[in-house]
């Protein structure tokens, strides 16, 4: 009864009063004369038997019907329990646990398996039903709610259960009961079905700050060039067959693995709820945002009477509005008139970077044949120059899918590791560039001087040093027992070379400031760059070396096999190459006389050959360890995921690794809640916690890389080489580079791609405008706004 | 009801490589579990396979993790085993131990280890060894070494008995000759052609039993080409079968070093369409290929008892083969036609056997049933039973050795040697010094060194620490179906 | 283990040896298998023959000795005291009443224990030093003095060395002397060799012996030596048995494919020496041309033929064979002097070579270098035909290679030249000589040895006697008697040591040996 | 005293769900927690000691320990520590470790501090499984590396393809151990992969497993051999 109703009937009543009084002094004249006749006595008599019935009678009956009617009532539901009675409910420990009555809505994945995203007070369930069905909970969405439906994996939510309800009021069997409230931390659930209850109690991540939870930790490389790089690696037979050793390795694992499970004795076929992970995790990831929408629509449940606004209000409100309209007016007139010209603008300056990148690329990645090498294999500037490209390549089409990312539920987890890559990218070059800037100025100030530095660097290292090692060796060194001739003519014949080459040295020496104010210029576009610059110039100006190397090389191998094939004649026995077996074989004198002589020369001709091969070899090797530390910085400063760290130490949620669990002593939740009436079914309390991502998993790829690089110059193969004497080829620069390619897609967008991309990307844009706008606006905009929405 | 016993079977070869010794240890384990005993095998590490593995019957494999050297040969880790060895012996509560094939450093070690422990060992010698050259000398020493203090040894064939009791000069008493036998079942002969047709190998016309005169004869050799396998012999044998009679064909499987000198031999006298060479087959196939031959010729130099003769004779082929080693025990005379080891008397040989079958003199298809009766694997592990109950003293010395139990003065002195022989050290060290002026000091050191190491062993990993693992459900042999074997 | 059925059915103790067989009850009573049985009595006395190996032989070293008291009570007492065979039949006599006798046979079901031990097979076929044939001592002597020869021969060039080195001798004469040597001995081999063609039916190509030049006749090799042995069968006859076995069978298959081979002769000739320049490794294409050339034939005549076709030239007898020596002499020449040049320009850099090596190591390795080549020196020199070149690579190469590496030593080009040159005419030309020369006579054997001692140790003498110029000859005649009597002494001393060292050889020879394949026509598709 | 050899606890509050702790702390008593407490108080000094061992070494070597400080904090906090290099014991250790060349004290005692500050005294593994979730290993112990947070590893039930005991050689031995054989990966999870207890904890640890994990309606699980 409404006291406003309650208010008009009595001033009903006294009105009547008032128009009819001779009508009030009857009924007193009537009253007065029954209590003179002895009705009163005879009355109340007759209720006291009344009375005294009911309570003698009725009261009993009433409550043997009351307790056969529960009875009855809860029969059914202590049948209910199913055979796997396990129950298991999902509960965001942020959830605002008020001890008020409410209603708790969620996910039902699977009858004994709910998921809790809100409780809603002082609603009815029923209306909450209604609501659900007619979607009324989700008004004004801010984007299609079918997404939500689809990445839940489920088809609507529903009414779980009541929370904080006495026990008087019964419910439905499958429903749990809820005993929250401010004290108590973990609630406490009963549920009329289940026989053990877990309860999994996680913390709801943020979509706003993008946070998010996966099983599985997030990639934070491009995963989609395994095989692009197997094909790339093809060119160098040695990487080729250990990959295709270890390939061969995985596919015998396999097979030992595909044994195992003959061993499992059982196949289980996993249950509904054990497949259901990976949507629940889903459903965790949206949770956030779902409840704020359900408490947003909370207040349409029920059927209450819209009060009608105030005067004051009004005039307020269509004030704000007059404003509103005039800003939007204007932000429409900028949009359609101004905006466009400018992204016009933008978007050709950017084809025209990206087709002169084009360009560029195809320049660098020419290769004569396919199995030549092209311009960027042979220098490291080049290569850098094309990751730079790139990565400008790439950014459009990326930063055109973050900005997709926009229109769509903040849940979607899909995009993140886009945003990640993409904002690492932008941080390296913004950093390389940095660190570029000063290292450049630094060598533009001192160009002279470190110009000097370097050509001292280089006359004493790559000359002097030389020059001296091979003089030694002239000279018996070590009491090594050199065949003096051989020395002499080997040491002149290099001293030669080293004295010519030394001569183009000096030649090239006044242009050396130059080619360094070049370098440190060039520093400006990102400190990698004059790094390669230098790993470039290194290898040109040892040149000599590399060809010492191989010619000594040449002499040795070609000695050793001789010497090897004699060893055969000497033992009277010689390689047969049909059988590839040592057979015996009686030669003829002459055979055998030059032979043995050839055999005795060159077997005393070999150690002076030796250590010249070795002097060279060394310095070879020296060279080519400089060359891979360059490598290495290049790739530490054109992969370092900066973005990441930041991220990993700034808001550890960002960078799902995983997800684990933690068992909760259940003791002290049993004291909290033995208050309770009803006994509680045998609960555990789990936390579902997100382990951020582990730093082992962030630099993966320098573990991968430093892998790489020892498995192919300390390899017993490189040492074999070395020691016979065969050509140790360098690391190939792909398996180097892999790394660095591995924030760029396999192949980049063609021109016209981007160009459609572009074009998308205001369409997008109008799309998400709408709904820019009316969060200026009030409520009843906002409404309708929401069902277009909700209906377009 | 008889007494079961815990067994281990340690030697280097075992499965997955192929080969005689391999295929007797798995038969002989498997009747010996039939029969109610744990068996489980102990092996070096083969690629792929490490660790403890279980056979399908619930035969325990151990492939011991020691790296290789030769052909499968373990490098002589003598004392760095023992832990594991004690390890394994320990939690399988092992209480005999069987080593193979003297030419496996695994078994060897083992049966020092166990003895040193304290457990009862048995040898099984599978191969012949001449005194000649230097290597069998050293194996030889070897042998001797780990035989003065076993308690008991079984060989293939006579012949390999009186070798091994030269080699590490043993009591005859103390070796027993139980042969090896074959599966009856997986050779069964030729039986009808859709079977033939079945099989792999079929691209000839099944043999035609029984033979007219102008019937091709296929002669099949099977067996690796090394040299003393008598390779040799055959290269030189073949050309001269085949021009002597003119309808007959051979069949060769298997490879090794000499294969290159066949496959010479077939080009340089153009006999592709009448030699067919298939390489190496498995060892489930040896039936499908023997099944379409006539004949089978086994040119071996040296044979301690020849499995592949009596699988070719219970195939039903009319076996040739060279009269060495223990081969002439094997085979009743009118299953086989022996030749000496020359070129000519093995042509000689086929030739005969070839005339005789022509003349269908032979009855080829008696011989599966002979075979199966002759050979049979549950009549070996009944008869190594017999062993393990002699030297675990279940059976009476006096019976098992054969002393009369009327004077016990008679073994007491013969207990040194033979019989149930004491495990303390003093004793085995008296059996090493026997072996020989500086070997018998240097053994004693060995078996010292041994000794000391399982003390501290015993210190360091007390026996209370392992854990004994849980046997497989044994089965129950009943006594009716004990005498089957007839 | 199931006992034979006829020993089933017969009443006596039928469960006794079943329980024999499968010793499943322990607890029943054995059969009275008695010691006498089993275990080995000792019969050393009554041993028909001393190669006879009884099974205690086996461990009676090891074992505690037995007390006679346990054989005592065997089977009665005496009889362990007769003699074997006897006992064997008394005992299987009064065994048969039992069980069948013991056989040593895997298939049949015995009725014995598996370690039952039978005296009468145990052992049977064991035998020893079986093919040992004693020595006798001046056959030992005279093949002893092969190795005196090559070892007088080394100390000879050591001698020269030395006598360079000390520049007592110039190496002009040393290697004039040398050549002179070789050019008679390679008349001489070339006078012998054109007699031995003479009365033999083959005279293939005798004197490509002399140098390498034989190698354009290496295909017909082995076939005409084994008709060059039967030719010289008489003289052949201290040739090793195994050598000879082959060769006359082989060569016995030669006269058998003798029409054939005369018929196709020519075709085949040509494909032979068409071939023949080829690589090692042609024989496929050599056989199969020739199989070509008469296609009827089989694979022994196919190859028997192919060996006649290429050697055939032999088989045409005078009128090629003039022909042929000259052309060989040619050829012999020709090689001669290509080595001659080819020393001649290495000389020079070998001269240089290892100056920086510091003499000491360089004896050392020279002495090592000669020590194997004496120790691996084939001294057999078994004499198969007249182009089988019996150089053992491996002691050649050693040799030469010392000798390059004395020469290294050297001052002067021309002493480098010389010395090489000498050494290759002692050790690549003379043991072909050498060898020849025994094969030839027996006298000329012997004058060698002589000669070769008589050098050696005057060569000895000289170069020990010191610098003094005064009577040198002194100093050689007491290195030349000194060195007489050390050979004697040698020759006699270890040949007889040698003999007394026999009566410790023991062989044990025994059906487990690996058996020697005896292959007649063995490795013909081998080492090519 | 301090540690224990392995031995299992198990936590089950509910019968779908159990955690199997295999840990060698043993139960905690007055006495050991005393114990324990003196350690990590031993450990601590320690570090400090470390800490001003290098200090010291850094002012011997390095003659720049007078550069004027701005920051009040840091400037009490040298002035503290410069107190405490002229104190005795400060003198005395610095005379200690004068004669040691730095890069040795260095390699001595940067380790040294890792090992004081990580090292943790017992292991502890343990072995939780929900039903409907999976099942999920963690370990605590020896050195953490990475991070401090025990290092664990979930398993979904579907990814899940069989639990199982193994034997292997491990050293000297023979060791039983409890794998998990995981849906699509090559390598098996070896649970309590540092202290592999013994084989009663590891079956008991296999059949609350296999009761546990899966619904009761393929109970053919129990008594099941070794797969």
């Amino acid at each position: 009864m409404h006291p406003f109703s309650i208010l008009t009937l009595g001033i009903f009543v006294a009105g009547y009063i008032t128009a009819r009084w001779d009508l009030v002094t009857r009924l007193c004249e009537l009253a007065i004369f029954a209590w003179d006749y002895g009705v009163v006595t005879r009355a109340a008599k007759a209720f006291g038997v009344l009375s005294l019935v009911f309570l003698l009678i009725f009261i009993p009956v009433e409550r043997l019907a009351t307790r056969e009617a529960n009875l009855w009532l809860t029969a059914p539901l202590s049948v209910m329990p199913e055979h796997d009675a396990l129950m298991r409910v999902f509960w965001p420990t942020d959830l605002p646990r008020p001890g008020l009555k409410g209603v708790v809505v969620g996910w039902r994945n699977s009858p004994l398996d709910v998921f809790v995203l809100a409780i809603l007070e002082e609603v009815e369930p029923r209306n909450v039903e209604s609501a659900l069905q007619l979607g009324t909970l989700l008004r004004n969405a801010p984007h299609p709610v079918s997404r939500i439906y689809e990445l839940c994996g489920q088809s609507s939510m529903r009414v779980l259960g009541v929370s904080n309800t006495p026990e008087s009021t019964e419910v439905d069997p499958s429903w749990i009961r809820v005993a929250t409230g401010p004290g108590r931390r973990v609630p406490s659930v009963t549920c009329a079905r289940a026989s053990s209850i877990q309860i999994i109690l996680f913390e709801r991540p943020l979509p706003g700050r993008m946070q998010y939870i996966s099983l599985n930790p997030i990639a934070l490389a491009l995963g989609d060039k395994k095989g692009d790089f197997r094909h790339d690696g093809a060119d160098s037979g040695e990487e080729e067959d250990d990959e295709k050793e270890e390939r061969t390795r995985k596919a015998k694992k396999r097979q030992l693995v595909e044994k195992l499970k003959q061993h499992s004795i059982v196949r289980h076929v996993p249950s509904a709820k054990e497949k259901a992970l990976a949507k629940i995790i889903n459903q965790m990831n949206w949770a956030w945002e779902l409840e704020q929408l359900l408490q947003k629509n909370v207040s349409r449940i029920g059927n209450r009477p819209k009060r009608s606004l105030s005067v004051s209000e009004r005039v307020v409100e269509s004030a704000t509005t007059a404003r509103d309209m005039m800003l939007v007016w204007l932000w429409d007139l900028f949009r359609v008139y101004v905006l466009p010209v400018f992204q016009k603008l933008f978007i050709f300056g950017l084809m025209g970077h990206r087709i002169t990148a084009e360009l560029l690329l195809l320049v660098l990645e020419w290769r004569a044949r396919p199995r030549y090498a092209a311009l960027k294999d042979i220098s490291a500037t080049a290569q850098q120059v094309e990751i730079r490209l790139q990565q400008f390549c790439y950014w459009p089409m990326q930063y055109v899918t973050l900005r997709l990312r926009k229109n769509d539920w903040g849940s979607v987890t899909t995009s993140h590791p886009d945003y990640i890559r993409f904002y690492n990218s932008l941080w390296l070059v913004a950093n390389d560039v940095i660190i570029g800037i000063a290292l450049g100025s630094y060598i533009i100030d001192n160009a002279s001087w470190v110009g000097e530095e370097i050509s001292d660097l280089l006359s004493k290292y790559t000359v002097e040093a030389l020059q001296s090692s091979i003089s030694w060796l002239m000279g018996w060194p070590a009491g090594l027992k050199l065949n003096t001739e051989l020395a002499e003519f080997l040491g002149d014949l290099f001293l030669w070379v080293i004295d010519y080459w030394s001569s183009c040295i000096e030649a090239l020496r006044p242009a050396l400031p130059h080619i360094i104010w070049f370098i440190g210029f060039s520093s400006f576009a990102g400190a990698s760059m004059p790094i390669a610059l230098f790993s470039d110039l290194l290898s040109i100006l040892t040149i000599h070396i590399y060809s010492f190397y191989l010619a000594s090389a040449r002499i040795y191998h070609w000695q050793l096999n001789i010497l090897v094939s004699l060893f055969h004649l000497f033992r009277g026995k010689k390689h047969n190459v049909l059988r590839n077996r040592i057979d015996s074989c009686d030669y003829d004198l002459d055979q055998l006389l030059v032979g043995t002589i050839l055999f005795t020369l060159l077997f005393f001709l070999l150690p002076t050959v030796v250590v010249f091969y070795l002097n060279f070899a060394f310095a070879r090797m020296a060279i080519i360890t400089l060359k891979a530390v360059f490598d290495t910085m290049l790739s530490c400063l054109n992969h370092f995921p900066l973005f990441a760290i930041m991220l990993r130490v700034k808001d550890p949620q960002r960078l799902p690794g995983g997800i684990r669990f933690e068992l909760r002593d259940t003791q002290d939740f049993r004291h909290a809640v033995d208050d309770s009436p009803s006994p509680l079914p045998s609960t555990s309390v789990i936390y579902l916690k997100s382990i951020p991502l582990n730093f082992k998993a962030m630099f993966h790829q320098y573990f991968q890389m430093g892998h790489r690089i020892r498995k192919h110059y300390l390899s017993p193969h490189v040492v074999l080489c070395l020691l016979t004497g065969k050509f140790v080829p360098p690391l190939n620069r792909k398996n180097l580079y892999s790394l660095q390619y591995s924030m760029l897609p396999a192949r980049r967008a063609g021109v016209m791609e981007m160009w459609d991309a572009m074009n998308s990307l205001p369409s997008a844009k109008k799309r998400a405008a709408p709904i820019i706008v009316p969060v200026l606006a009030n409520g009843k905009k906002l409404h309708s706004n929401g069902r277009l929405r909700s209906y377009g | 009801m008889a007494p079961t016993y815990n067994i281990a079977m340690v030697s280097d070869f075992f499965f997955p490589q192929p080969g005689g010794v391999e295929s007797h240890i798995y038969q002989l384990s498997t009747k010996l579990m039939d029969r109610g005993h744990k068996v489980i095998i102990i092996t070096h590490a083969y690629d792929g396979r490490t660790g403890v593995r279980y056979l399908t019957n619930g035969l325990k494999v151990y492939h011991v993790p020691y790296f290789v050297i030769y052909r499968s040969t373990t490098f002589p880790t003598v004392f760095s085993f023992f832990p594991m060895f004690r390890n394994i012996v320990l939690r399988e509560r092992i209480d005999i131990v069987h080593g193979h094939a003297s030419l496996s450093n695994l078994c060897h070690e083992a049966i020092l280890h166990a003895r040193t422990m304290g457990l009862r060992t048995v040898f099984t010698d599978h191969s012949l060894f001449g005194f000649a050259d230097a290597a069998s000398i050293l194996t030889n020493k070897l042998l001797k070494f780990s035989l003065s203090d076993v308690d008991h040894v079984i060989c293939v064939s006579h012949t390999c008995k009186e070798n091994t009791v030269l080699r590490a000069s043993l009591d005859p008493l103390m070796v027993s000759v139980i042969p090896n036998a074959v599966v009856a079942e997986n050779f069964k002969p030729y039986s009808n052609p859709a079977e033939v047709a079945r099989h792999s190998f079929g691209q000839d016309p099944p043999p035609a039993r029984p033979l007219g005169p102008h019937d091709t004869i296929t002669i099949v050799v099977i067996s690796r080409l090394f040299y003393n396998k008598g390779t040799d012999l055959l290269t030189a044998a073949i050309p001269r079968i085949l021009e002597n009679h003119p309808n007959t064909r051979f069949i060769i499987a298997g490879s090794g070093p000499k294969a290159i000198d066949l496959e010479q031999m077939v080009e340089q006298n153009v006999l592709q369409d009448r030699v067919e060479m298939l390489g190496s087959i498995r060892h489930e196939e040896v039936r499908d290929v023997m099944i379409r031959g006539h004949v089978y010729l086994h040119p071996s130099l040296t044979e301690a008892f020849g499995t592949v003769i009596v699988e070719a004779a219970s195939c039903g082929l009319y076996v040739v083969c060279t009269q060495v080693g223990g081969i002439p025990e094997v085979l009743p005379s009118h299953m086989t036609v022996f030749a000496k080891p020359e070129e000519d008397d093995l042509v000689a040989a086929t030739g005969k056997a070839i005339a005789a079958l022509r003349a269908n003199k032979v009855r080829t298809e008696l011989f599966h049933e002979q075979v199966k009766s002759m050979y049979s694997w549950t009549n070996v592990a009944i008869r190594t039973e017999r062993v393990y109950n002699g030297i675990s003293g279940a059976i009476s010395e006096a019976e098992f050795y054969g002393y009369d139990a009327s004077n016990p003065a008679s073994w007491s002195a013969t207990r040194g040697r033979s019989g149930v022989q004491s495990f303390a050290l003093i004793d085995r060290l008296k059996r090493y010094y026997g072996c020989g002026i500086w070997a018998g000091k240097l053994f004693c050191l060995c078996v010292i060194i041994d000794y000391l190491i399982f003390l501290f062993l015993e210190i360091w990993w007390p026996r209370g620490k392992i854990d004994i693992c849980p046997d497989w459900p044994r089965k129950t042999v009943d006594e009716r179906r004990e005498p089957g074997v007839r | 283990m199931a006992p034979p059925s006829g020993l089933q059915q017969s009443a006596i103790t039928p469960d006794a040896s079943n329980s024999l067989e499968n010793g499943a009850q322990p607890q029943h009573h054995h059969p009275v298998l008695v010691r006498s049985a089993t275990v080995p009595v000792n019969l050393k006395s009554s041993r028909p023959d001393p190669s006879h190996l009884a099974p205690e032989d086996a461990f009676v070293s090891a074992s505690p000795p037995r007390r006679p008291g346990l054989f005592d009570n065997g089977n009665g007492s005496g009889n362990e005291l007769r003699p074997r065979r006897m006992r064997r039949k008394e005992a299987s006599r009064s065994r048969s009443r039992r069980r069948k006798r013991f056989q040593k046979l895997l298939w049949v079901k015995q009725s014995y224990p598996d370690n039952y031990t039978d005296q009468a097979t145990f052992l049977e076929n064991l035998q020893r030093n079986p093919r040992v044939q004693p020595y006798d001592f001046w056959p030992l002597v005279a093949d002893s003095t092969i190795i005196l020869q090559h070892v007088c021969s080394v100390i000879i060039f050591i001698v020269c060395f030395v006598g360079i080195f000390q520049e007592r001798v110039s190496p002009v004469s040393v290697v004039g002397w040398g050549s002179f040597a070789t050019f008679i001995g390679w008349l001489l081999w070339d006078w012998w060799v054109g007699q031995e063609s003479q009365d033999g039916p083959v005279d293939g190509t005798p004197r490509a012996g002399a140098m390498g030049t034989y190698r354009d006749f290496r295909p017909p090799r082995r076939q005409d030596s084994d008709v060059g042995l039967q030719a010289l069968s008489p003289s052949g006859v201290n040739t090793a048995n195994p050598s000879a076995l082959p060769s006359a069978a082989s060569s016995s298959t030669n006269l058998i494919q003798e029409p054939q081979t005369q018929r196709h002769a020519p075709s085949a000739s040509n494909n032979g020496n068409a071939t023949s320049l080829l690589t090692p490794g042609h024989v496929h294409s050599r056989s199969v041309s020739s199989i070509h050339s008469v296609s009827s034939q089989t694979s022994a005549a196919a190859r028997a033929g192919s060996g006649e076709a290429c050697g055939s030239s032999g088989y045409r007898g005078a009128p090629a064979s003039r022909w042929d020596r000259a052309k060989l002499r040619l050829g012999t020449i020709k090689s001669a002097i290509l080595i001659y040049f080819t020393l001649l320009g290495l000389s020079p850099i070998l001269k240089s070579l290892t100056r920086s090596t510091s003499s000491d190591s360089i004896w050392a390795m020279s002495f090592w270098l000669l020590a194997i080549n004496i120790f691996f020196f084939d001294y057999k020199g078994s004499w198969d035909g007249a182009h089988k070149f019996p150089v053992a690579s491996l002691s050649t190469n050693a040799a030469l290679m010392a000798s390059t590496v004395l020469a290294s030593r050297l001052p002067s080009t021309g002493q480098v030249f010389s010395l090489t040159l000498f050494s290759i005419e002692v050790f690549g030309l003379f043991p072909v000589f050498r060898v020849y020369a025994r094969q030839r006579s027996w006298r000329y054997h012997v004058l060698l040895t002589v000669l070769l001692v008589l050098g050696a140790g005057c060569g000895v003498g000289m170069v020990l006697g010191g610098e003094d110029e005064h009577l040198p000859w002194k100093n050689g005649l007491i290195g030349m008697v000194v060195g007489c009597l050390i050979s004697a002494l040698a020759l006699g001393g270890c040949s007889w040591w040698l003999i007394g060292l026999q009566k410790y050889k023991n062989e044990i020879y025994g059906p487990w040996d690996p058996a020697r394949p005896i292959i007649i026509s063995r490795r013909h598709w081998d080492d090519e | 005293m301090l540690t224990t050899t392995a031995h299992l606890y198990i936590r089950r509050p509910s019968p779908t769900t159990a955690e199997f702790t295999v840990t060698t702390r043993p139960a905690l008593t007055l006495p050991l927690r005393l114990a324990l407490l003196s350690l990590s108080i031993l450990r601590l000094t320690l570090f400090f000691v470390i800490l001003f061992t290098l200090y010291t070494r850094f002012l011997t070597t390095s003659s720049l320990h007078s550069s004027p400080e701005t920051n009040p904090l840091l400037l009490a906090l040298a002035s503290h520590l410069h107190t405490l290099h002229l104190s005795p014991a400060g003198q005395a250790l610095t005379r200690l470790v004068a004669p040691i060349p730095a890069w040795l004290l260095a390699g001595i005692s940067i380790p040294l501090l890792c090992f004081t500050v990580a090292w943790e005294l017992h292991t502890s593994e343990s072995l939780l499984v929900l039903r409907g979730l999976g099942i999920q290993t963690s370990t605590t112990g020896g050195f953490p590396w990475g991070s401090w947070r025990p290092a664990t590893r979930f398993i979904p039930t579907e990814k899940i393809r069989d639990v199982l005991i193994n034997e292997a050689f491990r050293g000297f031995e023979v060791r039983y151990y409890l794998v998990v054989v995981v849906e699509g990966e090559e390598d098996v999870v070896v649970v309590f992969p540092k202290l592999l207890p013994r084989r009663k904890i590891v079956e008991a640890v296999w059949r609350g497993v296999r009761g546990c994990l899966y619904e009761a309606n393929d109970g053919m699980w129990y008594g099941v051999g070794k797969g």
